[in-house]
């Protein structure tokens, strides 16, 4: 007789019980449990061995010294390098994550004409034909981050070498000229809208000071600063210059409005103080309190390589641009350079990203991010005496990426290398024998002199260290430059009756980390966000959360409303706007 | 540690007594088996399953009490009431016609329509009654148990299939098969009844059937249909031979289900 | 007999089926059985070489495992073939001359979830390699390692169970709580 | 001198932290500095404030004056790693959670965790999190991952655990040495270390010569939901009687509709 | 094909046609469907399909999961009453509890393994269980309990018309149901240790000064009022599913004196708890709520959560439905014992929901903000899925096991 169902079942039956008795089911429990451990899509860390080295940041201007924790050569961390004179051992969050930065989106990976890959050579031919038919009245310039470094050299000898050339800067760059500020000392600092607690020179050594002087902060913005300054001037929008005659007066002794004189006592009696940031009048406040070349105050420095403020030169007279646009955190005012282009311009963008000055550029030359190739960082900003590092490449440079000076010497048919020039520079400190060298690895100083030969110096540097120069007893007379950054007053109209002002905001290049961080904590409100006082809302009918549309002259834009009653009335803040009138509307 | 003691201790020991109880139920189940207890269970767990209206007392049949429902699942050999009542006044002698139903008084019924007829010789014949043999009047199919089989009270002595119907029918008493019939005989099987006497205390006779089987033709006629009240017995009262086919509207399996005592 | 007895047969025989299954055969599907690349004599180096386990296998500075060596330390003393067996030739024109890192198996391999430090259980709990490595140190041959399919972890036992790890801890008094051991 | 060993005979260390609320600045370096060390990927696409993972978050408080009297504050929010009664590791189903007798470190293991959440329900602090996505990173950062920590599954909750990781690299050195011991500031975490206003301070509060505890026992210092009883060891300090009122006080106001 | 139905359905009752049925039952499939669908989503690309989050850890599911456990509970409440208690009227109704007490459970279970976010490792509890967690005695008392169910669904399985005909089924069910006893002993135990772990669930959360509540032993006071109010709402449920099962399907199913007992014994029970439950929240807001630094009132101060809540949770839906179930008079009248019943039931959504989610809701650091929480549409389909299996399951009970006893007899 055949198989039945009930056979079948009998037999299944047995099995499954004698499966019971198996490891079988146990052992698939098991091991499915600790699959979920290494789940697919779990990356694993790279192990071996573990090195520490050592190189200088150059996202900003402050130069710190790094410290980095590399597996099998590869950077996983970043740290601060302890006693390091200029950055005190600390590092920013950007400065934390800068080994993220190679792998950012948004990167220059070619060079590019009009948006399309082209060879480097082609870029280099056209570019110098473009030069080559300059025609009279029309110049060349050089859009330079961040003159006094050997690269602006290199730039320099390139145009020195063109009938009509101009090696400029961007209006913000070298906002204390040949000066330095002799933090350490100051007892009182009158702001006009520099962003002291968040990112002013470098953190670490303003912060190391922080609990020595007294912060005014003068602006419109309810900025992080200003929330967190010893006095917070809420000043109308472009009202600095009023404001700072304002204090000039009742530090002379002649009547003010009773903010200017508390300002003004606060100055006063807080010695040596000094005011940053508000141009022309904040000079004349320095000028006042005789704060230019005295302990405390600002000191000058050597090594000051001056550039032209791009805003200062004629419209419509540039016919060549190359703009250098560091891996900088803080981006380019598009609208002042380009007044100044002449009929169709070549604008030749030495960048690394596609989303900054690329946009409007003909040609993209792809630099290499922070840490993906030799560099160098010159003088702190705001450093009392001349500095000078080497950031070391702790990457391997991508292919067909071009440092700005090696494209630049490629231009100017010059051979030699970039890392020649830098290497000149170590030769030229050497040579002077003036200051001390500080080592990273261990936290020594020691004389210029002390080095055997401009090799070891090299050396010394390539591994980690930072010169600086010996302070100068100079009777220099002249005062701070006049440029520097200053609001132009914003007039509300009928058809304007806001005003728009920008608000901390997050760096647009930065690890995607660290926008994530920013995003989820709500540290750092984003460029979507329009903050304004809940008053100002309600009368303009919008809802806190909403969206709203807002409207400045020549341009309009769709934000999120905050509502933020710290937030001056009659002004929206929202991060990285320039300052103009505006409306808005809910959407 | 002694938290998990206690915590794991009591979850282990409500896990034994889960399994305890199930592999209890098992066991028990298979030593029934081997006892042969089977049928007497199924009857056991059949009987509460039966409507009310299937599971009255005979003495209520009688009248002797308003309301009662059988507590023995019809084995009134273990029913003490019953006893006291038989002793105190024993059913007199019926007539064998009821609504031209013709039942002999020579033989006892069971409330499954089975009757059984004890033989000079110590068997005892075993049929269907005038009722139930109406109820499936020229089977599609009888299923006989073999000669030799063991039958037992209440358990199934045999199987018949009518229009959709399969129907058990309860056997009157405990024996092994020695003889089986059929319908054309008039008789299903002769049975040795079992310690050689053929113990009827449980069943029907005399003066009982006339109220038992009134009772019946009207479950019948509910069965036949629920709705209507109308009399559905042909020519005045005299069921016909075949209800099935007289009722063709019928759900016979209903009707056989409830006159058969199948839940 | 069959058929009176035919349920309890079957079910013995699904039973004695599904034990053989799984005590035979699962345990065969389960593991992959990953040969190694290099046919290495620990014994060769050990008596040849005179060469001791910390040779290769040794601390760094800062207290972190080397564990199997890189190829540079074999072309250390390969540069040149030791020896003319065919094995030899192979793995010198396949690795050493190409400047290839050799595959190797390990069969230890810690879960990524693992800290486990060497330097601890040397230089303070004074664990002999034997202990844990056994006589591996001697073998002449180097066995596949065993991967589990499913888990695909190095399985050995002796080295992927907790419990042992947890055992030795108790006995010895060594920390116990989860983060010691797991990162 | 204080020990990391659960040796009979050998002191267990209580570490914590103290943060100088009027140093921070809320940059956010401690949150950067904790997500790289501890291999916390970066948010996906539709990630939100309350899914994404920041084992250090930094709060920020005002003083609730309107223009132009506001100020405000930070407040850096980690695991408070609770001392008593621990709300998440009394309620893990599992042992997933256990509070380590010889650091005081509550310990998250992401390989037991069921996911079931019941801990961050528990937590105060809202200083656990869970992982909603599978870990992602762009292509070719995963090269930065740290190898001394197992980076973790979807489906498991994680929190700080003062860069576990620092500590067994700390006693892989000290091993290294011939020490079973620790010297103070021989493991620091990461954000203790990123912290360019030097706010926080790191240590053992058993010791005490620790500067934390001496932070610990400071007048201006305090524990957030102290009244709990649960014994956080994140200790807070600010001179500003605001700051300390909004960081310890429920708010009053019912501002929302 | 209909008789293949027919022959598998209790004889002597009617039952809708089999097309009807299939009507009937058509749209409950596609609803599981879809359900599966999205718990499939949250199984495969994880728990992000949800709208929980680290703030809101816990969302609809568990208010699902502890609101269904809840009405659940006349499974083990009747059986208590019936085997332990003798109450034989209940008969009438066990069957029929047995099944919704398993349908609520098994529906559970299922739920919570969508819920966890590694099910692979669902089994670690059992190895490694912490004994002090609430939620290791629900996962414990709760898996056990579902066996218990499932053992007690198998006689009413094995009773089905065509089972029945297997003679060794009938033997065993036979033996099965004379051990009921022990069971439902069992049962009881196991679910009075869930029903109030599922309490103590967020009884003991002492930083959450909303939930936490002080107790006796190991149990907060949550633990005893969540047994009570299972208690009540258990038979309030039983009442009102077979009230609204004759009703669809147009037929007496129990004599008409069961639900009103039924009734009663939820009023008893409902008010016990009511009286309780109010003392115990006069305790936490002037003691245990402000002993942790919480005014009790900051926890109502954000709209909408206010304080109606409680009055509604307390009176509307406590008190009243309990008078009503405790006068005679009414209880007699079906419309009054039937919303009476649903108030019950509505009652015990509320007292979960307030619980499960305004605690998550709530700021508890000082510089925090009130959460809302809206769950996503595959939470949604898998909360339906979860009802639809319910209904599935038990109209297919329904139809081809006897649920109703009584049925039989009333329905001629």
């Amino acid at each position: 007789m055949g198989f039945t169902r009930r056979d079948l079942l009998r037999f299944s039956g047995g099995s499954a019980a004698g499966l019971l008795l198996t490891p079988v089911p146990w052992t698939l429990l098991h091991d499915t449990a600790v699959l979920t451990e290494n789940w697919p899509g779990v990356p694993r860390p790279r192990h071996g061995e573990i090195a520490t080295r050592y190189t200088t940041c150059t996202l900003c201007a402050a130069g710190c010294g790094v410290r980095a924790r590399c597996v099998e050569g590869q950077p996983v961390s970043l740290a601060g390098v302890a006693g390091h004179p200029g950055s005190r051992g600390a590092l920013c969050p950007a400065g934390l994550a800068g080994h993220h930065l190679t792998f950012c989106r948004g990167r220059a990976t070619e060079p590019l004409a009009k948006g399309k890959p082209v060879g480097i050579d082609h870029a280099l031919a056209s570019v110098s034909a473009a030069i080559a038919e300059c025609g009279s009245g029309e110049s060349v310039a050089i859009l330079d981050a961040r003159p006094g470094r050997a690269a602006s050299l290199v730039y320099r000898r390139f145009l020195a070498g063109l009938p009509k050339a101009v090696h400029c800067a961007p209006p913000d760059a070298q906002p204390y000229g040949g000066f330095g500020i002799d933090l350490e000392n100051t007892r009182a600092i009158l702001s006009f809208g520099a962003r002291v607690l968040d990112g002013w020179l470098s953190p670490g050594r303003v912060l190391a000071n922080r609990s020595c002087f007294q912060l005014i902060q003068a602006e419109a913005a309810y900025s992080r600063t200003a929330s967190l300054a010893d006095v917070w001037v809420p000043l109308p929008p472009g009202g600095e210059e009023t404001f700072a005659a304002a204090v000039a007066r009742a530090l002379q002794g002649d009547d003010a409005d009773a903010q200017a004189a508390h300002v003004a006592r606060i100055l006063l009696h807080n010695q040596p103080a000094i005011a940053i940031g508000g141009g022309a009048a904040a000079a004349r406040i320095n000028q006042i309190l005789g704060s230019v070349g005295r302990p405390g105050g600002f000191l000058p420095r050597r090594d000051f390589m001056p550039a032209t403020n791009i805003a200062a030169l004629p419209d419509h007279s540039i016919r060549v641009l190359l703009i250098e646009e560091p891996a900088a955190n803080d981006s380019l005012p598009w609208d002042v350079v380009a007044r100044k282009l002449a009929q169709n311009p070549m604008v030749v963008a030495l960048t690394p990203w596609l989303d900054g000055c690329a946009q409007h550029a003909d040609y993209v030359i792809p630099a290499p991010v922070y840490l993906e190739s030799l560099d160098e960082a010159p003088t702190p900003e705001g450093c009392t005496v001349a500095g000078f590092s080497l950031s070391p490449a702790l990457l391997p440079t991508p292919p067909k990426l071009m440092a700005p000076a090696e494209f630049i010497l490629r231009l100017a048919h010059d051979p030699s290398a970039y890392s020649e020039i830098l290497k000149q520079r170590v030769a030229a400190i050497k040579k002077e024998a003036r200051g001390t060298i500080f080592t990273y690895a261990d936290a020594k100083s020691t004389r210029v002199a002390d080095f055997a030969s401009a090799d070891d110096l090299w050396k010394a540097m390539l591994g980690g260290a930072a010169w600086f120069d010996d302070p100068i007893r100079s009777s220099r007379t002249e005062s701070l430059p006049r440029a520097g950054w200053s609001n132009p007053p914003a007039v509300p109209s009928p058809e304007y009756p806001l005003v728009l002002i920008s608000a901390d905001s997050p760096p647009p290049h930065g690890s995607p980390l660290m926008s994530k961080l920013y995003r989820e904590s709500g540290l750092r409100r984003s460029a979507i966000a329009a903050a304004v006082h809940p008053e100002t809302g309600r009368a303009h009918g919008l809802a806190d959360g909403g969206r709203a549309i807002v409207k400045i002259p020549g341009d309009s834009f769709t934000a999120q409303v905050i509502f933020d009653a710290a937030v001056m009335p009659g002004v929206i803040q929202s991060a990285g706007r320039a300052s103009s009138p505006a409306s808005i509307r809910r959407a | 540690m002694l938290s998990h003691i206690v915590f794991l201790g009591l979850f282990y020991s409500v896990l034994a007594v889960v399994s305890a109880t199930v592999g209890l139920s098992l066991f028990r189940a298979v030593q029934d088996f081997r006892a042969r207890r089977t049928e007497a269970i199924c009857w056991q767990a059949t009987f509460p399953d039966l409507p009310a209206r299937g599971r009255v007392c005979r003495h209520e049949l009688t009248g002797e009490f308003r309301h009662r429902t059988c507590d023995k699942a019809f084995d009134c050999r273990e029913c003490q009431t019953h006893a006291a009542l038989a002793a105190r006044h024993p059913p007199g002698p019926g007539e064998p016609d009821i609504f031209g139903l013709n039942f002999p008084l020579d033989r006892f019924y069971h409330r499954g329509h089975a009757w059984a007829h004890p033989e000079p010789d110590g068997t005892v014949t075993v049929g269907l009654d005038a009722l139930g043999a109406r109820l499936v009047a020229d089977p599609e199919a009888t299923e006989l148990p073999a000669v030799g089989a063991h039958i037992q009270t209440n358990g199934a002595a045999w199987h018949v299939r009518k229009r959709g119907a399969d129907v058990r029918v309860l056997s009157p008493l405990d024996g092994e098969v020695v003889a089986t019939g059929g319908s054309q005989h008039g008789w299903y099987l002769k049975v040795q009844p079992d310690g050689g006497r053929f113990d009827a205390r449980h069943l029907l006779r005399g003066a009982e059937i006339r109220p038992w089987i009134a009772r019946e033709t009207e479950r019948l006629q509910s069965a036949l249909d629920p709705t209507s009240q109308a009399l559905t017995m042909a020519d005045g009262g005299v069921l016909m031979d075949d209800l099935a086919t007289g009722h063709p509207e019928a759900d016979w399996d209903a009707v056989c289900s409830e006159m058969f005592l199948q839940p | 007999m069959f058929q009176e007895h035919r349920g309890q047969i079957l079910f013995l025989g699904g039973a004695l089926a599904a034990l053989v299954a799984g005590w035979g055969g699962f345990p065969a599907v389960l593991f992959q059985r990953e040969p190694q690349p290099v046919a290495f004599s620990h014994k060769i180096h050990a008596e040849k070489a005179g060469a001791k386990c910390d040779d290769c296998h040794f601390l760094r500075a800062d207290g972190t495992f080397t564990g199997i060596p890189t190829l540079d330390k074999c072309s250390g003393c390969h540069a040149q073939p030791m020896g003319t067996t065919a094995e030899e030739k192979r793995f010198m024109d396949r690795y050493v001359t190409r400047n290839r890192e050799i595959p190797w198996q390990v069969y230890t391999r810690q879960p990524e979830n693992v800290y486990f430090s060497h330097v601890f259980h040397i230089k303070l709990a004074h664990l002999d390699c034997r202990q844990c490595h056994g006589r591996q140190g001697q073998s002449d041959a180097l066995g596949p390692a065993r991967v589990n399919r499913i888990s695909a972890y190095s399985g050995s036992p002796q080295f992927q169970n907790m419990d042992a790890c947890e055992n030795c801890h108790r006995q010895r008094g060594a920390a116990n709580s989860c983060l010691a051991c797991h990162k | 001198m204080n020990t990391t060993s659960s040796r009979p005979g050998t002191k267990p260390a209580r570490y914590g932290m103290a943060v100088d609320l009027d140093r921070c600045t809320g940059c956010g370096a401690c949150m950067i500095a904790c997500a790289v060390e501890n291999n916390v990927a970066p948010a996906g696409p539709d990630a939100t404030p309350r899914t994404g993972i920041t084992w250090m978050r930094v709060y920020q408080i005002s003083n609730g004056a309107p223009f132009p009297d506001s100020r405000a504050a930070f407040v850096p929010i980690l695991c408070q790693q609770c001392g008593k009664d621990t709300p998440c590791a009394a309620v893990c189903p599992q042992e997933a959670v256990e509070v380590d007798p010889a650091t005081g470190i509550v310990d998250q293991m992401p390989q037991r965790c069921l996911g079931c959440r019941y801990c961050m329900t528990a937590c105060p602090y809202h200083a656990r999190y869970f992982n909603w996505w599978d870990p992602r990173w762009p292509p070719g950062m995963e090269k930065t991952l740290n190898p001394d920590v197992a980076p973790r599954m979807r489906g498991v909750v994680e929190k700080c655990n003062f860069c576990h990781g620092r500590l067994h690299a700390a006693r892989d050195r000290a091993a290294a040495a011939g020490r079973r011991e620790l010297l103070p500031g021989e493991y620091v975490p990461a954000c203790v270390e990123a912290c360019p206003a030097g706010a926080m301070v790191f240590g053992d509060l058993d010791d005490a010569a620790s500067e934390v505890a001496r932070l610990a026992r400071d007048g201006h210092s305090f524990r957030i939901l102290e009244r709990l009883g649960t014994e956080p060891k994140i200790y807070y300090r600010t001179a500003r009687p605001w700051v300390r009122q909004a960081a310890t006080q429920q708010r009053k106001e019912t501002a929302n509709a | 094909m209909p008789d293949v139905d027919t022959q598998r359905m209790p004889r002597g009752v009617r039952r809708s046609s089999p097309r009807q049925f299939l009507l009937w039952i058509l749209p409950w499939c596609a609803l599981l469907a879809f359900g599966l669908y999205g718990a499939g989503l949250c199984l495969v690309k994880g728990l992000n399909q949800t709208n929980m989050d680290n703030r809101f850890a816990f969302g609809l599911w568990i208010f699902l999961d502890l609101t269904v456990i809840a009405l659940g509970a006349g499974a083990f409440f009747t059986g208590f009453l019936l085997y332990i208690f003798k109450k034989n009227e209940l008969k009438a109704v066990i069957n029929s509890a047995v099944v919704i007490g398993f349908i609520c459970y098994s529906g559970a279970v299922a739920a919570l393994l969508v819920d966890v976010g590694q099910p692979l490792r669902f089994w670690f509890t059992f190895w490694h269980p912490n004994v002090h967690s609430m939620l290791t005695e629900v996962t414990f008392c709760i898996s056990c309990y579902l066996t218990v169910l499932f053992i007690e669904y198998i006689p009413i399985l094995l009773k089905n018309r065509k089972m029945r005909q297997v003679p060794s089924f009938l033997v065993f069910e036979f033996e099965l149901h004379k051990l009921m006893p022990v069971l439902a002993g069992v049962g009881t135990f196991l679910s009075f240790f869930h029903q109030g772990s599922l309490g103590g669930l967020y009884g003991v959360l002492r930083a959450r000064p909303f939930a936490f509540r002080e107790g006796f032993a190991i149990w907060p006071s949550t633990f005893f009022l969540f047994i009570l109010s299972a208690a009540a709402a258990g038979p309030a449920f039983i009442l009102l599913t077979t009230w609204l099962v004759s009703k669809i399907s147009r037929k007496p199913l129990v004599r008409p004196e069961v639900l009103p007992l039924l009734g009663r014994i939820s009023g008893i029970l409902l008010l016990a708890y009511i009286l309780l439950k109010a003392i115990d929240t006069l305790v936490w807001i002037n003691s245990t709520s402000p002993a942790r630094g919480f005014a009790a009132h900051q926890f109502y101060a954000w709209k909408p959560f206010g304080a109606w809540i409680l009055f509604v949770e307390i009176v509307a839906f406590g008190l009243l439905p309990a008078l009503i179930l405790l006068r005679r008079r009414l209880r007699q009248s079906t419309p009054w014992l039937v919303s009476a019943a649903g108030l019950v039931c509505l009652g015990i959504a509320t007292n979960r929901f307030v619980l499960t989610i305004q605690t998550l809701a709530l700021p508890t650091l000082p510089f925090d903000r009130f959460l809302t929480y809206l769950p996503s549409w595959q939470e949604t389909a898998t909360f339906l899925a979860v009802a639809a299996y319910g209904v599935l399951v038990y109209s297919l009970s329904f139809r081809y096991l006897t649920l109703f006893p009584q049925e039989k007899d009333l329905s001629c």
